[in-house]
């Protein structure tokens, strides 16, 4: 169990299953949606606060899962702070992409997110590491038609 | 290679060494199949990948977590996609199952429970086999829906008057046709059927267990809702068929077998459905026979249905000639559009003394109303013997056939 | 032979070998295949019967008329012979499926449909595999019947005191129930619940899916009036199941899937039905499946069950000490009559987790609800891991396990 | 196409096939049974005459199928001719024997039945073999319950 790159249990994700950064409940919230997996009870909860805007200026979840179901809810939170709803709903895209090909996109937030692409090697845990951006994206759908009509 | 076996786009010289049972000798004769419409001869390659799969990658398949089980559901899942490609579907669309017979079954157990009311009709034509016929009967004497019949001309085709009838009062709401017959050789126009079905109000699932085997099958081309077929026929493993299902339709319809990878989730109250095509794969499934149809389509498709078709031409219409000159032997059905299956009568012989005569030469061929008994019934025959032809049927055969038919009738003088 | 691997009664060194998969690699560790109750792996022998099945004697069954077929159908109804007296059934009650889960359905379609009436009961466990719930569930909601719900005691067991609850007003009509539980690995009292329940008037299916693996069944003596099981976890072929039904409980029931073979005649009108086991297999069946899980009862019984017995009683024993040992390691029920599955949870680590960590040391389990969602929700758990055992497991594997659990906890420590 | 003793269609066979004895029907019939089989159409029909007693006078039938099938319901009437109803089931039970197993009888009556032993190795043509002398059975059984209660 060496900590190769390929290694799905990375030092980052190991950190933030242990201790995430963004566990928790927003006291405004401006978008939310769950996901779950009854496969294995994985439970993921996601919210948004933008105030009137387009911009995420808070986030939080609350997940019940393996590491790499809440590792990969938190780092949702790193890729979402102050960032436009459209280009969040890209990065979702290009995030589960990476998982059902196991290719690393070139864009810079995936530096970090990168720490994922081996679940591609696991098609039983693909849906841990994509289940809150799933959630993520029809929260965000959801905000982005009410903001415009 | 010999003259007799050079046809045009195949070469059955280098095709037969893939098969190995066509090296056997029965009845110390070597052995002539001429019953692939009946079930194909396997080539090498399928054996091959089911043993490799057994000995190297094998596991049951979804939710493994280990690497052995998620890389033998790559491989099961990759005969989905390569199914899916094979009838230009989407992957959703392709249902597993143990063969045609279970596809229709499983049609007539949900969408027929579901999407049919009592009242409606289903209609098939004279030429099916029973396993396009027989589960339309248990529904319509479940159901209280009407069971619609339309007839064959002598030649061997689709009636399209009667069909006409058939369809008239707009109650048809299904239409379940081969899409060649088994026993007849006719191929029916199923473009043609789909777009008279659709305009009358009624979907079409098409029995393509023989079709499927002699031409490249495009469900999105030809307009089919449901569309079945068996691995077995084709070159493939038993116990393996394919249902494919037009998306949507797949959408709508309940579950067939509950059990283990069809449900969302379970409760005692109350369980949730998977999505399509998993809502229809209750417990294990036939993981090793559908890695080998998987197999078996590569190998078909590398030969190519161009060279399938015509080699298939050259058979038939020798097989008709040489067979037609035999006096006492008639042909039943002539459609303009037939394969390579080719069902006859001898006069004063039954076709059972036929099959075990021609089988001591070495010559195998089926005898009986090849599940089919009302077709033999429309054509005045209790049964007749049929010879089938595939990919590694040879000219020579046909002629094998041919002096076996004259030695038997001696017998019988 | 290592001292490590030397258990009474089996020489597993040497029945390793007839097992090719086991020599693989995984992460470039030694496969330690701990999954055996998710499918068994196949000794070279099924593999090979199969292979020579489609190089030497294949054709379609029954009514072939020709050598291949004659041989190749004798060689099916002999895997039907073999499981009769693998079972001590008659052949006759002998039917084969795809799976388990097809074995329940089918009951649940045919005897459900006919000899149940709205306002009966069937009565589950709550230890089932859903192959065994959900089919019930489709009853209970297509039909009005009941599903009544077994409890099972904090130790895994049967609760006796509710199984009379159950039965107390007499409206449960068949209790169907699991011989042997795939996440607890308990063995029901089947000759005791299957005295209740006839005592009560109700007939009995036992899912033998684990069971048959690990214990000589013999039908007659367990008085049960239905029995399933799957080829796959017996070390045979995937697609090839069977149900064992009592002859007179085949005879009264309606056919299942409609088509050819399963018919007596066929007219437009109406069809008639032919006798069990045939009235159950419609469309070519999966015949070199049935043929290969012939070659695995043959290889099982040579290596006996007593010697069979013995080995799962002595590494069941084995993995509940090592395991207990483990500190914050906990095993989902123990009851007193317990086989070779072993569900655990570890403290604040996902099972999922687990069955990731182990497989990068080469170590297979599974992980989830193991298809029993109820059940683990009873237990108060979302998923466990669970290792399970084979003829072909060693104490050494399961030291292994231990060792590897104590790594993988270093990991999120 | 040699005739060997293994072969089915000896030349017994194939004479009475071709020009059976027993074909046709009787006058005056005591006892009488059908036989079919759907899967190719054979049709049988025998016919029994004993008067009052328990020996068979008289012997018809009509059979419609394969060679096979005429030439056996043919050899039937060799050898039920002035038998006694119980000694010809138990031919019926050897004759059935000896098509399931391929081992002929001792008995005297298969110097001729032996010819259908090699009907054995092809189970689907056993049904054929066997259809007139089930037919005869049932019938046998049923002239034996009406002479004694
Ligand atoms: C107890 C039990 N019943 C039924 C099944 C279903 O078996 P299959 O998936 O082969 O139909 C299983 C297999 O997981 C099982 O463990
Ligand atoms: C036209 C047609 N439909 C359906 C079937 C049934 O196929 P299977 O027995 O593989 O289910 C056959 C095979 O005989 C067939 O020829």
């Amino acid at each position: 169990m060496e900590d190769t790159v390929e290694d799905l249990y990375q030092q980052l994700i190991m950190e933030r299953a242990r201790a995430p950064h963004y566990a928790g409940r927003l006291v405004r919230i401006d978008g939310e949606a769950e996901g779950d997996n009854p496969m294995c009870g994985d439970q993921v909860h996601v919210m948004f606060a933008s105030g009137d805007g387009d911009v995420v200026q808070e986030f939080a979840h609350q997940t019940r899962g393996c590491a790499i179901c809440i590792a990969s809810a938190d780092l949702l939170g790193d890729v979402v702070l102050g960032r436009h709803l459209d280009e969040i709903t890209s990065t979702v895209d290009a995030f589960e992409e990476m998982i059902r090909t196991g290719t690393r996109p070139t864009r810079s937030e995936f530096d970090k997110l990168a720490a994922f692409a081996g679940v591609h090697a696991y098609r039983s845990r693909r849906r841990c590491a994509t289940l809150a951006w799933q959630a993520a994206r029809s929260a965000i759908i959801r905000m982005m038609e009410a903001h415009h009509g | 290679m010999s003259v007799a076996t050079a046809l045009p786009g195949l070469d059955v010289e280098r095709i037969r060494e893939d098969f190995p049972i066509l090296a056997e000798r029965v009845h110390e004769k070597p052995l002539v199949y001429l019953d692939s419409a009946a079930s194909a001869q396997k080539p090498r390659v399928v054996m091959d990948v089911m043993a490799r799969t057994m000995e190297k990658q094998y596991a049951n398949v979804h939710r493994g977590l280990h690497w052995l089980s998620e890389r033998c559901s790559d491989a099961y899942e990759g005969a989905r996609d390569r199914v899916a490609r094979f009838l230009n579907a989407e992957r959703e669309e392709i249902v597993f199952v143990r063969n045609a017979t279970e596809a229709i079954n499983l049609v007539s157990y949900t969408f027929g429970h579901t999407a049919l009311e009592p009242g409606n009709a289903v209609a098939v034509s004279q030429m099916e086999h029973h396993a396009n016929l027989v589960p339309w009967q248990m529904l319509r004497d479940a159901r209280g829906i009407e069971l619609r019949i339309v007839r064959v001309t002598e030649a061997g085709e689709i009636d399209f008057g009667d069909l006409e009838r058939v369809f008239a009062d707009r109650r048809v709401k299904l239409l379940a046709i081969t899409h060649m017959s088994n026993v007849l050789g006719t191929y029916t126009p199923v473009e043609r059927l789909v777009a008279f079905a659709h305009a009358h109000g009624a979907q079409v699932l098409v029995d393509g267990a023989q079709a499927v085997v002699h031409r490249r099958v495009d469900v999105r081309a030809l307009g089919v809702d449901f569309y079945v077929f068996s691995g077995h026929k084709l070159y493939g493993p038993t116990g393996i068929g394919v249902l494919y299902g037009k998306r949507t339709l797949l959408q709508s319809m309940p579950p067939f077998l509950g059990g283990g990878d069809m449900i969302g989730s379970v409760s005692y109250e109350r369980s949730t459905w998977a999505e399509p095509p998993y809502r229809f794969e209750a417990g294990t499934p036939a993981i090793v026979e559908a890695i080998g149809l998987g197999a078996a389509i590569d190998y078909i498709e590398a030969i190519g249905f161009d060279a399938i078709a015509t080699h298939e031409r050259v058979l038939t219409d020798h097989a008709l000639r040489t067979l037609s000159d035999i006096s006492g032997l008639k042909i039943i059905g002539n459609a303009q559009d037939r394969g390579g299956i080719v069902a006859f009568t001898l006069d004063r012989i039954h076709a059972h003394d036929v099959a075990t005569l021609l089988d001591k030469q070495g010559i195998a061929v089926r005898a009986g109303h090849h599940c089919a008994e009302p077709l033999a019934r429309r054509f005045g025959v209790d049964s007749t013997a049929r010879a089938s032809f595939g990919i590694y049927t040879t000219r020579s055969e046909i002629d094998l056939l041919a002096a076996g038919i004259e030695r038997l009738k001696k017998v019988f003088s």
